[in-house]
C-alpha cells in the first residue's frame, strides 16, 4: 500500500507491506521495520526497536489528529490511487472562502450581513458556547456572500456559517 | 440519617455527591435539564427528574421548580454542590421554608459573608487580620503619609467608589506619594464621580491559601489545613494543593485557628472555606469566606484521609463532628488539575463537542473525579470543568511525579482541553521548587510554550502511524479531514470574551 | 538511582511497576509473550521486547532469555513482580551473575526462607513463636499426654510423613488421645509405611494474618501493619484488609517487632512479608515469609501513604530507608478485592475471553490497578487475576461502603468475573462485624445466594430494554443468541481441576 | 415494533411505539410509559416514573445478558415478523445434541472417541484454560457421533466441540 501523508503541513509518501507478521514501511524512500497491532479502536500500539509508542487517533468533524505519547500531530491521509483529486478545494481556497464555526455553539449576533464589504480580519459574526463569546472574523476581504446561520440558531462544529467572496 | 437527598446539580460536582449517598446507603435523586438527558449524573443516580430547558436560569437555578421535585420525590435534603444555588441564600431560606434540610451554612451566616461591609466589621471585630491600610477614604495627605509609613511601603491607593483598576496607584516610596494621590483623586472623580481614595499595603507576590473548616450544628467546629491555590489564571483557580509550600506547622495552626474564629462569628455550620492572600514572608489577611463545598476539596480529603461530602451530610443530619481537632491527622501531599473542555492552543476558547474517545487513568495515588464519559456531548450551555484528576504521595515530589504519570495515561479525543497546561506547569522548575504567587501562571504562559517535551521522531511515527490506521481500523472519509482541514481555521476564531459567570463555577 | 528497569511479569503487577518506574523518571522495559503483544503491560511500557510462547517455561520463567533482554536493552536492573520467576532464587543469582540488580532480597535469603526446616531453626533461635506442640515424632503415649497438658487441648496429631490429611486427628480432651493416637499411628503406617505422628496445639477457627516489612541495604528495617487475609477460597486468598478487625495497637507492636526479627534473622532486604496464623485471642505464629512483592501490597499503601514500589526501587539502588519506625503513621482502613475471569455461577471456572464492555470505577477512596481494557481478550494461559479494587476509608465502615459503591460501577461485560461475589461478602453481617477466620468463605459459599439484592421488577426492565436495544442500537443477528443460547450449557462444565500453580499468583 | 422477549427463560409480548419523544410500552398488556437514552455503546438509560435504571448489555459469542444493576438477564429476543423460525433448533435438541465449549481453552484428552457409547453426564473430553482443567460431560445418553476438536486443538468458546446423538 502506498499513501501520501500529510504531518503538520509537511508531505511525505508511505510505503506499507506486511512482513512475517510484521510492517515493513518505506516513508520518503527511508526504510524503517515495525510490529503495530490496533489495542483498541482509535488506539495502536507501534514497536519500533524496541521502543514503544502508543499512538491515539482523534477525530473531529472539521479534521484528524494523532498524538505520539503527549504530542499532537494534525493529519491528512491519501491514496494516490483514489480518483478523487485536491483540484477542487485548492479553487476553493482561491476564490469564496468559507467561515465555520470552530466548535458548537449557538450564533448571538450577526455583524456582517450578506453583500456586506468586509476587510480581512473584521468581525463577520458572534458564537457563544460555555459562557464566552467568538468573534468569527472573516479569512480575507471582499463582500460577504452568503450568512448561512441565523441569529439564536445552535451550530456544530464544521458548519458553514458564511461565505465570503 | 437522610434516606433520600436531591442533588441541584449537575456534571463532576453531581456524580461525586451522588457517591457519598450511595456510600451511605441513601438514595440519591439527579435534577436535568434539556441538554443534560444523557449526562453521566443521571446515569449515576438512583432517580432522576426533568427541570427545564438547557439555560441554568430556567434549570439549574430554577428554585420553584427543584423544590417541587424535591417535594415529588420525597427527598428530605438537598445538596447545592458548588457554584448554581449554592451561595444563594434565598434558596437556602426556601429549603427551610418547605421543610427540607438545605446541606450547608443558614441563609443567615451566608447573608452575612455575602456582604463584604457586615463580614469586614464582624470580622474586625473578632480581631481576624485584614490586609493593613485605611477601610475608609482618605482625609488628607498627612493621613495618608502617616498610615503609609505605620504600614510601610509599597502601598496601594484605590478609589473608594472603584473597579476595574480605576483610580489605582501603586506607590513604592514616600517620595511619590503626594503626586500618586493627587492623579488617583482625579481619576476617581473623572471615572465615578467620586475623588474618594483610601490607601492599602500592596502585597508583592501575593499568595492565594485557604483554609477548610467543617461545623456542626451542636457549636464544635475544627480546621482541616490549607490549600494553596495560587495557580489561576483570569482570577480563575487551575491547580490546587496542599500542603502549601509555604506554610510551616505554625503558620498553618495560627491559619487554622484564625479560620475557626471566622466561622465561629458568623455562626458558621457545614463546610466552608475562609481564604487569605498571603504575602512571601508569611503574613496573611482575610479575603473571603466560601459559604459551600469547594472544587478543589479532594485535596484536602486526600491529605486528611476524611471525606467532606459524608461529613456534610452526617452534620446536616444533626450529628455530631465524629472528631475533636487533635485527632486529625494530615499526612502526604495533594494536587488537584481541573481539566476543562478548552483549547490551550487558541487562547484557552471553550472546546464542547462529542467525546470521540476517553482514556482515563488510575493506579497508585490518583484519584479521577469526572463527570463526562467516551461518546457523551459536552454540551454548549454551562462552565467547562469536565473533571478533577487528583493525585496523592507521600511528598510533593512523589505527588507532581504521580500526576505527571497520570497525564501521560489520560486522553480525551474529539474536544480540546487543557492537559497539555499540567504537563506544563508540573515540569517547570519554579513550580516545581515551590516558587508560587498569583502571577506565576501567566508569567509562565508568556513564555513560548518550548519543544522540550516532543519526542524525536514524533512526526514519522505519526506518519506511518496514519498509514496503518488507514489499513488496520479504515473510517468513512466523510469522518475525517481527507479534504483540507481548514476548519478549525486559527484565522476564525479570537476575541472571546467571557460574558457571565452568574455560577461562578470556576471561582472556587 | 537506575536509569532503565526491566520488568519480568505481565498482567496489572507489570502496569503497577511500570507506573512506578514512570513517576521516578526511569525507562520502563516490558516484556513479552506470543499471547501479550497487545496486553496494557506492553502499551504502556517504555520499550518492549518479546520473548517467546505462551507457555510461561519458555517466555515469562525463561531464564536466560529475560537476561537476554535485559542486556540488549541496558536495563539496569529486574523486577520480578509476584508469581513467575519473583521466588526464584537461582534467578536472583543469575542477575547478580550478569551484573544486573534484582528487585528483592539476596538470593541467599530466599533459599533460607524457602527451605521449611532451615528456616524453621533459624526462627526458632531468634525466638519467633510456632504453633505449640513437638517439632519432632512422639515417643510414647506418655509423651503425647504431657505434650498435650502443656499446651492445651484441643491438639491435632499429625503424620511425621504425611500430607492430605491422613493421619491426622483432632483431639479435643484427654479422655480420647490414647484411642487418637493409635488410629493416627496405624493409618499414618497404612499410608505412608511410616507410623510416627507428632502432635501440635489445634487453632479454632484460625485467622491468616501477615505482617508488611521492608529493609534497607544499611541494615534498617522497618514494619509497615498488618493484612488480615482471612478470606479465602481453596486457600487463595480473595479480599485482604487493614487494619485486622482483630489487631489492636499493642497486637500489631508485637507481631510487628516479630516480622522485623524474622527479617533480620534472614539477613533480609527489601520488601518482604511475614505470615501468621492468630487465634481468635490474639495469640499468633509463624507460618512462612513471602520473599517478594504481594498481590495485596496496595492496602499498606494506603494506610500507610507510602509507595512500597517506589521504596523497593530506591533501596535495591543504594537508597537507606527514607523514614524510621517512629515516623510511619498508619490512618484510615483499606481493603481490596481481586477481580479474578472466573464464573461465580459455575463453580469459579475460568472465563478468559474478550472483553466487550468495561466500565471501571473511580472517585473517592478508590484505586483501580488493572491489567485489563476494553477489547482485550484475556489470554487462556496465565492466572485468571485481572484487576484490584481497592477501597480507602476514615474506618472500615466508610471503606465497605465505598467498595460498595464502586462495585457497583464496575462492569466487565463479555467474560465472567468474580465482581457479584464482593458484594456478596462486603454486605454479609459477619463480615461488616469483621468475624473473620480462613474457614469463613466456604461458609458463606455453602448458603444459597439468596435474593436479596435484586430489584423488583428488574427482569421487567430487562425486556422493556431488550426491545430498546433492538431499536436504538441494533447488532448483526450472528453476534448475538435469537438461537438457542445453550451454548455456555450448565451441563457441560463442571469438574475443573487447579492442574499447576507453579507461578503461585494467587498465593499472595 | 413488536417483539417476543425471552427473559432467563420466560416469554414475554413486548410492543414499542414512541410517544413525544418517549416510549410507550405494552409488557404482556400492561402499559408502561418510560424515557430511554443509549449513553454509550452497550449502555442504556432508562427512567420510569423517576427511578433511574442503568443497563447494560453483554455479547458473548455463545449468548446475549442485560444487567439492571448488578443483576443480569439471560435475553433472548425475536422480531415476530422475521422469517426466521424456531422449528430448525427445536428438532436440533430433541435429536443430536451439541457439546459446545463454554469457554476458550485447549483441548488436554478426548475421552470419549467417535462411536464411543456415553451415559449423560458421562465425560466426553477435557479442555484446559488458565491451568483449570474442566471435563466437559454428555448432555444425553447415546453415541459420540463426531468429535469436532483434536487434543492439543486451541477452541473458542461456542465452538461446537462433538456431537452426541
Amino acid at each position: 500500500m502506498t499513501y501520501e501523508v500529510t504531518i503538520d503541513g509537511k508531505s511525505h509518501r508511505l510505503e506499507l507491506e506486511r512482513a512475517d507478521g510484521l510492517w515493513q514501511c518505506r516513508l520518503d524512500g527511508r526504510q524503517i521495520r515495525l510490529d503495530a497491532v490496533l489495542t483498541r479502536r482509535d488506539v495502536l500500539s507501534v514497536l519500533i526497536d524496541g521502543k514503544a509508542y502508543e499512538v491515539k487517533r482523534e477525530r473531529t468533524p472539521t479534521d484528524m489528529h494523532l498524538w505520539v505519547g503527549a504530542e499532537r500531530f494534525a493529519v491528512e491521509l491519501r491514496d494516490p490511487r483514489s480518483l478523487r483529486s485536491r483540484k477542487g478545494s485548492a479553487a476553493d481556497e482561491r476564490g469564496a472562502k468559507k467561515l465555520v464555526a470552530p466548535m458548537p455553539g449557538r450564533v448571538v449576533r450577526v455583524l456582517a450581513p450578506a453583500q456586506t464589504e468586509v476587510e480581512a480580519g473584521q468581525g463577520v459574526m458572534v458564537v457563544e458556547a460555555m459562557k464566552m463569546q467568538n468573534e468569527l472574523k472573516s479569512p480575507k476581504k471582499g463582500v460577504v456572500q452568503k450568512v448561512l446561520a441565523a441569529e439564536g440558531a445552535a451550530v456544530n462544529a464544521g458548519d458553514v456559517l458564511a461565505i465570503v467572496e | 440519617m437522610f434516606k433520600k437527598i436531591l442533588i441541584a446539580n449537575r456534571g463532576e460536582i453531581a456524580v461525586r455527591v451522588i457517591r457519598a449517598c450511595r456510600e451511605l446507603g441513601i438514595t440519591s435523586v439527579a435534577v436535568y435539564s434539556d441538554v443534560d438527558r444523557a449526562s453521566l449524573h443521571v446515569r449515576k443516580a438512583d432517580e432522576a427528574y426533568y427541570i427545564g430547558p438547557a439555560a441554568a436560569s430556567e434549570s439549574y437555578l430554577n428554585i420553584a421548580e427543584i423544590l417541587d421535585v424535591a417535594r415529588r420525590s420525597g427527598a428530605e435534603a438537598i445538596h447545592p454542590g458548588y457554584g448554581f444555588l449554592s451561595e444563594n441564600a434565598k434558596f437556602a431560606q426556601a429549603c427551610v421554608d418547605s421543610g427540607i434540610k438545605f446541606i450547608g451554612p443558614t441563609a443567615a451566616a451566608m447573608e452575612m459573608m455575602g456582604s463584604k461591609t457586615r463580614a469586614r466589621q464582624r470580622m474586625e471585630q473578632a480581631g481576624v487580620p485584614f490586609v493593613p491600610g485605611t477601610s475608609r477614604a482618605l482625609e488628607s495627605f498627612d493621613e495618608a503619609e502617616q498610615v503609609a509609613a505605620r504600614i510601610g511601603y509599597p502601598v496601594m491607593l484605590k478609589a473608594a467608589a472603584g473597579g476595574g483598576g480605576k483610580g489605582m496607584r501603586l506607590v513604592g516610596s514616600p517620595d511619590d506619594l503626594e503626586s500618586a494621590l493627587e492623579a488617583a483623586r482625579s481619576e476617581a472623580q473623572r471615572s465615578f464621580g467620586d475623588s474618594e481614595v483610601y490607601l492599602e499595603k500592596y502585597i508583592v507576590n501575593p499568595r492565594h491559601i485557604e483554609m477548610q473548616i467543617l461545623g456542626d450544628e451542636q457549636g464544635n467546629c475544627v480546621w482541616l489545613g490549607e490549600r494553596e491555590c495560587s495557580i489561576q489564571r483570569r482570577h480563575q483557580k487551575v491547580l490546587e494543593e496542599s500542603p502549601s509550600p509555604l506554610v510551616d506547622p505554625d503558620m498553618r495552626r495560627r491559619m487554622g485557628e484564625i479560620a475557626v474564629r471566622v466561622a465561629r462569628a458568623a455562626d458558621y455550620t457545614n463546610a466552608g472555606t475562609v481564604e487569605f492572600l498571603s504575602d512571601q514572608e508569611k503574613n496573611f489577611y482575610f479575603l473571603e469566606m466560601n459559604t459551600r463545598l469547594q472544587v478543589e476539596h479532594p485535596v484536602t480529603e486526600l491529605i486528611t484521609g476524611l471525606d467532606l461530602v459524608h461529613l456534610q451530610i452526617r452534620i446536616a443530619s444533626g450529628e455530631k463532628l465524629p472528631f475533636t481537632q487533635e485527632q486529625v491527622q494530615i499526612r502526604g501531599h495533594a494536587m488537584e488539575c481541573r481539566i476543562y473542555a478548552e483549547d490551550p492552543d487558541n487562547h484557552y476558547f471553550p472546546s464542547p463537542g462529542k467525546i470521540t474517545l476517553l482514556l482515563a487513568p488510575s493506579g497508585p495515588g490518583i484519584r479521577h473525579d469526572s463527570g463526562i464519559y467516551e461518546g457523551w456531548t459536552v454540551p454548549i450551555d454551562y462552565d467547562p470543568l469536565l473533571a478533577k484528576l487528583i493525585g496523592y504521595g507521600t511528598d510533593r515530589k512523589q505527588t507532581i511525579g504521580r500526576l505527571l504519570r497520570a497525564l501521560n495515561e489520560y486522553f480525551v479525543g474529539g474536544i480540546k482541553t487543557n492537559l497539555s497546561l499540567f504537563r506544563r506547569i508540573l515540569n517547570d522548575p519554579d513550580f516545581q521548587a515551590g516558587n508560587l504567587d498569583t502571577g506565576y501562571l501567566d508569567r509562565l504562559l508568556a513564555l513560548s510554550a518550548g519543544t522540550a517535551s516532543a519526542p524525536a521522531g514524533g512526526s514519522e511515527i505519526a506518519a506511518v502511524a496514519a498509514g496503518l490506521f488507514a489499513v488496520l481500523e479504515p473510517i468513512a472519509p466523510s469522518s475525517h479531514g481527507t479534504s483540507s482541514h481548514g476548519g478549525g481555521d486559527r484565522n476564525g476564531t479570537s476575541s472571546w470574551k467571557r460574558t457571565a459567570r452568574a455560577e461562578g463555577l470556576r471561582s472556587g
